[in-house]
């Protein structure tokens, strides 16, 4: 490849590799990506918009189709938000119960990622192992909820379903077998020569740089950017855990560099984490209520005397997701702003990408176990399809924005 | 390195891991060309699992909550005539393909006539077919009664 | 085009998958079904990465505006002959996205459907009955083209 | 026999067997991948039923694509690894069934067989870069970077196979199949002769997926990079014709591979001709014999390193085949070289 021509690739919207569309456009030279650019909004829904016109229950279920694999981290967030607005309190029991859950969830989402990151390597082998211990806990989460996805269990003011009897024997038997296979899940994936070929020294994000990008979620820990919500805010029962702390690839006595090789760490220490933290949410579940109220018409006659906003935080398998709802007196908010944890990492795909070869863009793009169907803001319906925003017009655009929402409140 | 390959090999001599689960439910003459030919079940289906809506047209009282409640708006009223209190009431048809299988119309029922069975096998060739829609019959009697 | 072909999918199923704007839940689901648990591949099912090699196309998610024209052309880009399977509440009648700005509609508004695979997400089970009921119609349409 | 006749007898044979075993193999590797991934995988007659399917269903030629480049390139590939897989076989052929004649003694020259190995490779770039999609040229220049780097290992391995067998059998050609599957390359051979041997043959554990485009060297079709790469744009019978190109092509590589460092047929093992029941049957068993070294070998080289490995990066397979493959094969040729019995010549 002598010629210095290069040349423009596009991937996506329909790319074997992402199984979301998004669309980017490569600049190559040969096979070096000398500049990278992203096209999003296939997966643009209006769910903010839609969500405005249902009531505060409906709402439940349909932020938790913002995005499949993270189907507890939404709902819990907006739950959050609209408990810390209406000042509902939760009972002890039931913040426990969601506790688990979240924790379940993030058990699958990495083991997920896992089998999804080797797949874009063309380790099938792993990616077949990986979902087949996947199973496990997708098992224990159909027993919980009733269903191996979207799990509904969330409600304002508590929880739908109780971990008890059965469920509860179900969800110890889980716990038990993640501790065992534990440590040969994490030698696979860690000490694996071909898997390491592929990913040290690839993708890095530096300190500096998550900083300054605002990365979150293991992205930014794998940085060294020591941050997780469940540690440093009190979030469901995580205050109650004294061990709890952000993981970082510290922990394994490794320096981090940022590179996906560390983002594998993370996420595989953090599966570890998870289990125990599952384990002691079994162990010191306390008795009760599991819902402040169990009438769902109840709870939306509740909330339509609320006016207030509420915020609610919560740390998902990919990293913070927060909620902002404005109540206004009436049975549907007037406003629901959702922030996912892609949209913050997004960004973080320039670094990552530069310098990188070909065969690196989809494991880069995997590595930050990027949600497009959480993140897709905006979308262009008719015309071209692009303009520039600048960052003075966008920040009258969202003053603009806010004084309109005090203004109806 | 070697961790992958003593799992590959576990893998190898281990048992598989797989059910031979739809050998019942595909047609005839592919059986055989199916794996393993045993009839499976699938993997058992936990209590509460949230499948397929039944509704009981007789326990109904016509109350409307599950349409208030419902995300996903697959639940559709008709009107009928009450014989018995001699006053309009309301029924409710449902439909499959737009169901998110919340369960929320399944709480909010002040006497249980709705309930989500553990059936998941739901694939057909028409989207609103007959048995997309749950208590279709009933909505047709009571047409063609109104139609007399 | 020639049914002689449909002998054939029941044998060999290559699939292209598309999102057309879901929440990953069907994706997810459907790369679950070619696990070691459920393990497609012994139908011959096969997911590939170009919609040239497919005989079926399966299409989760909403049919948002954008992606829309991008469907339309990965179906025709998709030889002769094929089916197209439709994954998930969404896909089939906008599910919980109803009263949406951004959705072009369901997807049978735009490109024909076969099979249709409700739920919320459906189990892999769910989706590899979809794909035996497929064969079903398959089966039906060689008998009709021999009748013929 | 008319020396023809038997010639044609073996090309047909060949070619028919070869594309049945080809099929095969494929189901055969598949269900054994399938095996070591704890799954059931497809059954063994896959192959068979993917390639008719694939006949009947429309082929679409893209608008934008050198639409003569575009159709002649898998019928050359198909046909190219045909000639491969007989020009292999039929002189081994000719070695276990005995029949020895002057004709047939300069069948199978190595030379021609390199060159084979890279002519349906070719063919598939020629086709991916004729397809006009971005993707398929990509998929062309990994190819040609794949075929670029491994020739060398593989020129050393037949060169130090001339030199084995000049000295083994000088009166015989040096670069013919025949000689080298009638005189085993491990006879006559002190311990450094044989660690040699023994490296060549570990540097073709990792030329035979390279050669057949398998994990970890499928870097032209990656399937997560860059959507089936050069494969991209074919439908129908054309792909049918390279996925046919490509079992066959398979089978070729593999049979060189047995032909050139296990050739001993049952007879020489046994130490004579098998008779069973009044019959001679040696010729059945040898060929069952080698069809047997030939499944321990693919699956060995294709099935069990696709599964145990990730695909690398281009940038990964070229050091990996300039550096350590080459310096594999080139110790591999010098221990032969020093090797006493040799010197002593």
């Amino acid at each position: 490849m002598s010629n210095k021509e290069t040349y423009k690739l596009q991937i996506g919207p329909t790319h074997p590799a992402f199984k979301e569309p998004v669309r980017f456009e490569f600049e190559v030279d040969g096979e070096h990506v000398l500049h990278a650019d992203i096209d999003m909004g296939y997966t643009h829904r209006g769910i903010e918009h839609v969500s405005k016109e249902r009531n505060f229950i409906q709402i439940i279920y349909l932020l938790e189709r913002i995005c499949g694999i993270c189907s507890t981290s939404h709902p819990m967030a907006y739950c959050l938000a609209v408990e810390n607005a209406a000042e509902i309190e939760v009972p002890a029991r039931a913040k426990y119960i969601r506790t688990i859950v979240g924790e379940l969830e993030r058990l699958h989402s990495h083991l997920l990622w896992a089998g999804v990151a080797a797949h874009e390597v063309g380790f099938d082998t792993l990616f077949y192992t990986t979902w087949d211990i996947r199973e496990k806990v997708m098992d224990c989460l159909e027993v919980i909820s009733g269903n191996r996805v979207n799990y509904a269990m969330l409600t304002i003011g508590g929880v739908r379903r109780d971990i008890i009897g059965e469920v509860a024997e179900a969800v110890n038997k889980t716990v038990e077998y993640y501790s065992d296979l534990y440590s040969q899940l994490e030698d696979i994936m860690l000490n694996d020569m071909s898997l390491r070929l592929r990913t040290e020294n690839v993708g890095i994000l530096t300190y500096d740089e998550a900083l300054k990008l605002c990365a979150v979620g293991p992205t930014a820990r794998a940085s060294g950017l020591a941050k997780d919500v469940r540690a440093d805010y009190a979030v469901n029962a995580y205050p109650d855990i004294p061990w709890l702390k952000a993981i970082t690839p510290n922990d394994v006595g490794k320096k981090p560099v940022g590179d996906i090789y560390d983002r594998i760490v993370v996420r595989v220490l953090e599966i570890k984490q998870s289990v125990d933290i599952i384990r002691f949410c079994m162990e010191n579940m306390p008795g009760g209520e599991i819902v402040a109220e169990p009438k769902a018409v109840k709870v939306i006659n509740q909330l339509k005397k609320v006016k207030a906003h509420g915020i609610g935080r919560y740390e998902g398998p990919r990293g913070e997701v927060s909620h902002y709802d404005i109540l206004d007196n009436n049975e549907c908010p007037v406003g629901v702003k959702v922030k996912a944890p892609t949209y913050s990492n997004i960004i973080s795909w320039v670094p990552m990408f530069r310098g990188a070869e070909i065969a690196d863009i989809p494991i880069i793009m995997s590595s930050i176990d990027p949600c497009i169907a959480c993140s897709d803001r905006a979308s262009f319906v008719e015309g071209e399809g692009k303009k520039t925003v600048s960052f003075g017009e966008l920040r009258k655009l969202s003053m603009e924005k806010m004084n309109k929402i005090r203004r109806g409140l | 390195m070697l961790s992958t390959v003593s799992r590959i090999m576990q893998q190898f001599f281990g048992r598989r891991s797989t059910n031979v689960f739809p050998v019942k439910y595909a047609p005839e003459s592919v059986i055989d060309a199916l794996a393993g030919g045993d009839i499976h079940p699938p993997i058992s289906m936990p209590e509460g699992y949230r499948g397929k809506l039944s509704y009981d047209f007789d326990k109904c009282i016509g109350c409307g909550m599950c349409l208030k409640v419902c995300p996903a708006k697959a639940l559709e009223d008709y009107p009928i005539m009450d014989t018995e209190k001699n006053r309009p009431s309301k029924r409710i048809v449902f439909y499959r393909g737009k169901c998110t299988y919340c369960e929320e119309c399944v709480k909010v029922c002040p006497v249980g006539a709705i309930k989500l069975n553990p059936d998941f096998m739901m694939a057909n060739y028409e989207k609103y077919g007959d048995d997309q829609i749950e208590g279709i019959e009933k909505r047709r009697e009571f047409e063609v009664k109104e139609g007399q | 085009m020639k049914k002689d072909s449909f002998k054939y999918f029941k044998r060999s199923l290559w699939a292209f998958h598309i999102n057309s704007g879901s929440c990953n839940a069907c994706d997810i689901e459907i790369l679950a079904a070619l696990t070691p648990r459920y393990d497609a591949e012994r139908f011959g099912i096969k997911l590939v990465g170009t919609p040239r090699h497919a005989d079926v196309l399966v299409i989760t998610g909403t049919m948002t505006e954008k992606i829309k024209d991008k469907v339309i052309r990965v179906f025709n880009q998709v030889p002769d002959p094929k089916l197209v399977m439709v994954v998930g509440s969404c896909g089939i009648s906008k599910g919980v996205f109803q009263e949406s700005y951004a959705m072009a509609g369901p997807v049978d508004a735009h490109i024909p459907v076969d099979v249709y695979v409700p739920g919320c997400p459906p189990r892999p089970e769910a989706i590899i009955y979809g794909v035996a009921r497929a064969w079903e119609k398959l089966e039906m349409l060689e008998k009709g083209n021999a009748a013929s | 026999m008319n020396e023809l006749t038997v010639f044609l007898i073996m090309v047909i044979s060949t070619l028919i067997g070869g594309i049945y075993l080809g099929l095969l193999g494929r189901g055969i590797d598949r269900k054994i991948a399938a095996k070591f991934q704890s799954r059931i995988g497809p059954p063994i007659r896959q192959g068979f039923w993917d390639l008719k399917k694939l006949m009947l269903k429309q082929t679409i030629v893209p608008e934008n694509s050198i639409t003569w480049v575009f159709k002649g390139a898998p019928l050359v590939a198909l046909v190219t690894s045909a000639m491969l897989l007989v020009y292999i076989m039929v002189p081994y052929l000719l070695y276990l069934t005995g029949y020895e004649s002057p004709m047939f003694a300069h069948m199978g020259d190595f030379i021609l067989v390199i060159y084979l190995l890279m002519i349906p490779a070719i063919a598939l770039v020629a086709g991916g870069f004729s397809a006009g999609s971005p993707l398929s040229t990509i998929g062309s220049q990994r190819e040609m970077v794949v075929l670029m780097a491994t020739e060398l290992p593989l020129a050393v391995t037949v060169i130090a196979f001339a030199v084995k067998m000049s000295v083994l059998a000088p009166s015989m050609p040096s670069f013919s199949i025949f000689t080298a599957a009638s005189n085993p390359v491990w006879n006559g051979m002190g311990p450094a002769g044989i660690l040699g041997v023994i490296l060549l043959a570990s540097a073709f554990l990792f030329i035979i997926p390279a050669e057949t485009g398998k994990i970890p060297f499928d870097q032209a079709e990656a399937e997560t990079e860059i959507a089936e790469g050069l494969l991209a744009e074919y439908s129908g019978k054309y792909l049918a014709f390279f996925q046919l190109a490509e079992a066959l092509k398979s089978l070729g590589v593999v049979a060189l591979v047995v032909v050139l460092f296990f050739p001993q047929g049952v007879s020489t093992i046994m130490g004579g001709q098998m008779i069973a029941g009044g019959i001679n049957i040696t010729v059945p068993c040898e060929i069952m014999f080698f069809l047997l070294k030939v499944s321990v070998v693919y699956s060995v080289s294709i099935s069990f390193i696709r599964v145990s490995m990730a695909r690398l990066k281009i940038s990964q397979v070229s050091k990996f085949f300039i550096y350590s493959v080459s310096a594999v094969s080139i110790t591999g040729f010098i221990l032969i070289m020093i090797d006493p019995r040799i010197m002593a010549m």
